[in-house]
């Protein structure tokens, strides 16, 4: 979790100075656009997880999204669940999604671009399931009862709203951290940088494999059930649709995949690009769109390895001939 | 390019005040004359860009003929600016986008074409007392939620199915009742399938036996296989919910497929009342008939707006008439609080009992958030042109129900 | 320590291997020989788990380990290295022979202090905040080793770790693997480089087509005929011979 | 039911034709140059409103568009892939994804800002006509693309097997730096192929358009199944994407027949997911390069 370089450093305390900001600035702007800014940040952390961390490239991490939020949302709106217990719920059901599709793409030895389009392809079936079945609401979708409190997960202060997805978001970040610096993080990193050699250091890389996708299902998850408490209203396209799959991997590949704050960052700066570009273009609709693609392929151009990447060759702490980008 | 003709005529028609409204210059008009702002809230890009981009237009025209009408008079002739939000077509972003408004200053809105952005604009909006009224959000859970600030002005889905019914149910008496059987193809979104589903429970109560249901997705790339199965079915007529581009395909499929029908008879659909579909698949298009979103067309704010928006180039739409009501209930509802106070705002629309409109409703009346008086009304393509036909009321021609056999 | 009876793997009806056994015992240094292609690294991947043999059957200290995986096989004891080494290339050394380490060590802090300790031991005390990237091949060679030693593994499967090496540093590795086995380890090794293999190992055995065809201390086996032919072509064990130099 | 079965099956198999069209761009691009194309969609989109305006302006009929769009596309697939994907990429294939994802906003937007976001259909004289065949009605341009696949995949086939060019493009899709040790110039290879991929999405679309719509959306509508029907014909194969193109068209025609068409859906990405799991390299693949 902690800067390599003067660069990240810098970069970290600019997303940490924006995201205490938004306390002070009291413009509901801000604050309506780093809500929806955090909860995909959170999406973009269970990305990361296995396509930062595992080099487990995913086209569809919507799948997991949709399993929490529909998991959480059916539970409440049919059963009368409390909307805790959801929240568990879709936690759960976001990981056990995760680790079936691990158990069963694994098991057939699926990699690269293969397992990206497999991806893709589960979160379609999925969205296909739920709009064509009753109890996932079909194509209507499913609204939670609007009834703010503590015990239905539902704040109608924003600034509550805002301080408790910090606190998830920190919670996830450090969860990261943790499983990041831990054997299993290792291993994780180790199957990405080469998966024949993890495997003759004796690890069970199809255990590793499915347990990262159980976690990544699991911040998925619990994102999903996030936009579900704010929004109160799902339906297949909005979270099992291909946007979320897209925001899921563009964050970490911007920031920087397989750190624990490349997510955080990149998904804050894409935000606050869509956000200018829209400010800037707002009489021109789409072309603020065109401006964030033209902004995005620059950045790409000068930025290959993501911000993190490219900030850790800034004033690196440790002398190095040439430093790790992982912050 | 046409597209660049549209836009420059759009904006002259629309002339120097909607330039404003585009959020382009409000700084050089607080400069001239007092104004208030009403914001619109649609998604002007993603899949559902079309039916916004359409309202947008709508209620440019509303703003522009009550400005040059002497503004809001109570408030020593304000001038209305629209101030645009775009909806993206996600719901986490119309929600955002409400913030975008209430910081520009709007004292109450419209929008937003669909019920999954409506529901998350009008709870987003809630937090603020700002009203919204709600120019097409036909699922019912829009107004089911108790929430003070939902203004539906324009029948949801049950209502529509209703009147539909009704209506049908008078014309298939009124011609002898020759309809003795309906197959439904419908979108499986929220509106298609609701209408369904009261559609199923209901047609047997007027007499018609549902033989076929039929729901798809959008996009649905074939209607060749829908075509066959309603022409299996037999059905006398067919009782089609989609959108424009499912339409076309699914129009030219029964042509195609030789499905021989008494009757096309739409619910809400997105094509029976948009005059593009009638110019471009004319002969497809004739004596289909939808049950839909439209205007009183003789009153002479409709008159003008089909004169200006045919000068702008565009096409009339009920997404068009729709917005530009809804904006017309917003100034009513400012000329009698006599300030956009947004709190004001939402008790003068409570009471509003506005019958000015451009839509054929009666006065206006909301209860829990509902426009009781709010209906659909029938309409039928008639060579270029699409009539409405019931109520009698309202009508410009006579329904010709079953259509005639082709020669 | 290792027996090996009678493995066989095809693939597609080629045969790779057919009917190989070899003895490993404890505390020894073996090596296995034959051209390329002989089906060497075939008998490796069957022995580590990488691959299952068609026939046959591995037993390792006594418990047969035919068909596990190769990190079960390598929770007992054995590791094997890759002839094209494999580092993890984004890693730096220390966070590298870490891997390894995890393996009985749970804890980063144990993990880590021991890759330190393996590593200074290999001679990569100096490098070890580097990216395994950086390192020349030697390096790698060396950080191979490390990483299978980290593991705790008592069996080394070494394969071809001198390939690619100029003198000095074959000679420096061999120093290194005469300093592994006598810390307690047991090597079984596929090497090209007959010098070494003269001055490292007791026993070898010679692979040929897929077929084991020779089993002796090596000074022997540079006599032997049948693997003279197999390394030098058919009729090289009486040319040499005419010769009078081997 | 059961006598709308035949019915079903043609017209899936005339769908299918035009997913075979779609993929075989698709498939070539992802054969040589190991990308996913996200940006395939949009320029099927882009293709669709060349051809819509041909005919809106110029009177050009869809068909006679062909000799017309076929080289414009083929030159700007030429163009995007050396002047923009290439090198804005720096080499990462994680970044030709980012870079083709952009380029599809792009595009897709500067669509809807240019030509707004009408539906716009062509109105031509034969639009209603149809071909029977065994008892059922199929429409006429279906049945044209259905045969003008059939021709295409073949002809690129033949094009890649049998001349220098193609050679030299099968060669630098294999062993990229071998390729250019023996003097292939791989950049233009690869652009080649962008072209060529992007021409045959200019076919597709000059042959849909009588039969469909256009929007700035009109891409997504078939950007999914051409990547499903990629990866069941085998990434890479150009014989692959035909057989895969016609098969889902039938799966996805009787699926939508016996299930309704909304979950009939989840038939054309269960065949997906099950060729991905037990034959990944598709039915008439070579082998899984991961």
């Amino acid at each position: 979790m902690k800067p390599t370089s003067m660069g990240q450093a810098v970069l970290i305390a600019a997303a940490v100075l924006y995201l205490v900001s938004v306390f002070f600035l009291s413009s509901p702007i801000w604050m309506g656009f780093s809500l929806n800014a955090l909860i995909i940040a959170v999406v973009a952390l269970s990305w990361n997880v296995t396509g930062g961390f595992g080099g487990l490239f995913s086209f569809g991490h919507a799948v997991m999204y949709g399993t929490g939020a529909y998991a959480s949302a059916v539970l409440q709106v049919n059963y009368g669940v409390n909307a805790w217990i959801g929240l568990v719920a879709g936690i759960v059901a976001g990981a056990v999604m995760g680790a079936f599709i691990g158990a069963i793409t694994f098991r057939f030895g699926l990699k690269g671009s293969y397992f990206a389009l497999v991806t893709l392809a589960f979160a379609e079936v999925m969205r296909i399931c739920a709009s064509s079945f009753a109890f996932t609401g079909g194509g209507a979708g499913l609204q939670v009862k609007l009834d703010p409190g503590i015990s239905t997960l539902q704040f109608q202060d924003r600034t509550v709203s805002y301080t408790l997805l910090l606190l998830v978001v920190a919670a996830v970040m450090i969860l990261t951290a943790v499983m990041k610096n831990s054997r299993f993080g290792a291993y994780l990193i180790a199957i990405r940088e080469n998966e024949d050699a993890a495997r003759a250091l004796g690890i069970d890389t199809y255990r590793i494999k499915v347990i990262a996708m159980a976690i990544s299902g699991a911040f998925g998850g619990l994102a999903g059930v996030l936009y579900l408490q704010t929004m109160l209203y799902i339906d297949s396209t909005v979270v099992y649709g291909n946007a979320i799959s897209v925001e899921a991997l563009i964050g970490p590949l911007i920031g920087g995949a397989g750190t624990v704050w490349g997510p955080l960052v990149g998904t804050l700066g894409l935000h606050l690009l869509g956000e200018g570009a829209k400010h800037l273009l707002s009489n021109a609709p789409g072309l603020n769109f065109v401006l964030y693609a033209v902004v995005l392929i620059c950045a790409l151009r000068f930025l290959p390895q993501g911000l993190m990447g490219f900030a850790a060759r800034i004033g690196p702490f440790r002398k190095k001939e040439e430093d790790d980008d992982n912050a | 390019m046409t597209h660049h003709l549209n836009r420059r005529s759009l904006l002259k028609a629309s002339g120097a005040l909607a330039l404003a409204s585009g959020l382009a210059a409000p700084s050089i008009l607080r400069a001239q004359a007092a104004t208030v702002k009403v914001g619109i809230l649609e998604p002007l890009t993603g899949n559902l860009a079309y039916n916004g981009t359409q309202c947008v237009a709508g209620a440019k025209f509303a703003v522009e003929a009550l400005n040059a009408a002497g503004g809001i008079k109570s408030m020593g002739g304000a001038q209305i600016e629209l101030v645009v939000a775009d909806a993206q077509s996600r719901p986490e972003v119309a929600a955002a986008a409400v913030d975008t408004l209430v910081e520009a200053g709007v004292c109450a809105f419209t929008g937003a074409t669909a019920s999954s952005l409506g529901l998350a604009s009008t709870q987003a909006a809630a937090k603020y007392n700002l009203a919204q009224v709600v120019s097409i959000g036909t699922a019912e859970a829009m107004v089911e939620r108790g929430l003070p600030n939902v203004f539906r002005f324009t029948p949801g889905v049950n209502k529509c199915t209703t009147v539909a019914l009704d209506n049908l149910r008078l014309l298939n008496e009124g011609a002898g009742s020759p309809v003795k059987t309906a197959a439904i193809v419908h979108e499986d979104g929220p509106f298609g399938s609701g209408m369904a589903k009261i559609l199923n429970e209901r047609l047997p109560g007027i007499g018609i036996e549902v033989v076929e249901t039929i729901q798809h997705p959008t996009p649905q790339r074939d209607f060749n296989n829908i075509a066959l199965r309603v022409k299996a079915s037999k059905a006398d007529i067919l009782i089609p919910s989609n959108y424009i581009n499912e339409y076309t395909l699914m129009a030219k499929a029964i042509r195609q497929q030789r499905v021989e029908l008494m009757a096309i008879y739409s619910i809400l659909g997105g094509a029976a009342s948009n005059i593009k579909f009638v110019r471009e698949n004319n002969e497809v298009a004739q004596y289909v008939m939808d049950c839909n979103h439209w205007y009183d067309p003789q009153k002479p704010a409709s008159v003008a707006l089909a004169e200006n928006v045919a000068k702008a180039g565009l096409d009339l739409t009920y997404d068009v008439m729709v917005a530009y009501a809804s904006v017309q209930v917003i100034a009513d509802a400012l000329e009698r609080s006599a300030s956009d106070d947004r709190e004001k705002m939402i008790e003068a629309l409570a009471a509003s009992t506005f019958d000015g409109s451009i839509m054929p409703y009666g006065p206006t009346k909301f209860v829990n958030g509902d426009n009781v008086n709010s209906q659909p009304v029938n309409t039928q393509i008639r060579g270029e042109k699409i009539e409405l036909v019931f109520p009698k009321e309202y009508a410009t021609a006579e329904a010709v129900f079953p259509m005639p056999k082709e020669g | 320590m290792l027996e090996v009876r009678n493995i066989s793997k095809s693939f597609g009806g080629l045969k790779a291997v057919s009917d190989a056994s070899l003895d490993v015992p404890e505390g020894s240094i073996v090596a296995l020989l034959g051209p390329n292609g002989a089906g060497k690294t075939t008998c490796f991947t069957m022995i580590a788990g990488f691959t299952k043999p068609d026939t046959g059957t591995v037993t390792f200290r006594g418990e047969d380990i035919t068909g596990l995986a190769p990190h079960q096989i390598c929770a007992r004891g054995m590791i094997r290295t890759f002839q094209i080494v494999q580092p993890f290339a984004g890693l730096t050394v220390e966070e590298n022979i870490a891997v390894g380490a995890y393996l009985h060590h749970h804890d980063r802090a144990d993990a880590t202090a021991l890759a330190r300790k393996v590593g200074k031991q290999l001679g990569m005390g100096g490098m070890l905040d580097r990216p395994a990237a950086s390192l020349t091949i030697a390096g790698r060679k060396r950080l191979e080793l490390a990483r299978a030693l980290a593991t705790g593994a008592k069996l080394l499967l070494l394969d071809e770790v001198m390939a690619g090496l100029i003198p000095s540093e074959v000679t420096e590795i061999v120093g290194i693997i005469r300093q592994i086995r006598d810390e307690g380890h047991t090597i079984l090794l596929i090497e090209h480089v007959m010098q070494a293999v003269m001055s490292l190992a007791e026993t070898a055995y010679v692979l040929n087509y897929g077929e084991m065809i020779a089993h002796a201390p090596p000074k022997e086996l540079v006599q032997d005929p049948a693997v003279i032919e197999a390394y030098l072509g058919h009729g090289a064990a009486t040319r040499l011979q005419e010769g009078g130099h081997a | 039911m059961s006598s709308l079965i035949l019915p079903a099956v043609l017209s899936g198999l005339t769908m299918g034709a035009i997913y075979a069209l779609v993929a075989l761009g698709l498939t070539l691009i992802y054969g040589v140059l190991h990308i996913i194309n996200f940006a395939h969609g949009s320029l099927l989109m882009l293709a669709l409103y060349a051809v819509y305006f041909l005919h809106f302006y110029l009177g050009i009929d869809p068909y006679i568009a062909i000799p017309i769009v076929l080289p414009v596309f083929f030159v700007l697939g030429y163009a995007l892939q050396r002047g923009l994907i290439a090198p804005m990429s720096s080499g990462s294939e994680t970044n030709v994804l980012l870079v083709t994802l952009a380029l599809s906003l792009a595009i897709d937007n500067l669509a809807l800002y240019f030509w707004t976001s009408n539906t716009r259909t062509i109105d031509i004289p034969y639009a209603y006509d149809t071909v029977e065949f065994l008892g059922a009605y199929l429409p006429l341009g279906r049945v044209i693309a259905f045969f003008a696949a059939l021709a295409v995949a073949p002809v690129l086939w033949l094009f890649m097997e049998h001349t220098r060019l193609g050679a030299s493009i099968k060669a630098v899709a294999i062993e990229k730096r071998g390729a250019e040790i023996v003097g292939i110039d791989v950049n233009h290879a690869y652009a080649v192929c962008f072209g060529i991929g992007t021409a045959c999405v200019a076919l597709a679309a000059c042959l849909l358009l009588p039969t469909f719509y256009v929007t700035p959306q009109v891409g997504y509508t078939f950007v999914l199944v051409a990547f499903t029907t990629v990866v069941l014909g085998g990434m890479g194969s150009l014989p692959g994407a035909l057989v895969a193109g016609l098969l889902l068209g039938v799966i996805e025609s009787l699926c939508g027949l016996f299930l309704g068409e909304s979950l009939g859906q989840i038939g054309i990405f269960l065949a997906f997911i099950l060729i991905l799991l037990f034959k990944p390299s598709g039915l008439l693949g070579r082998g899984v390069k991961a």
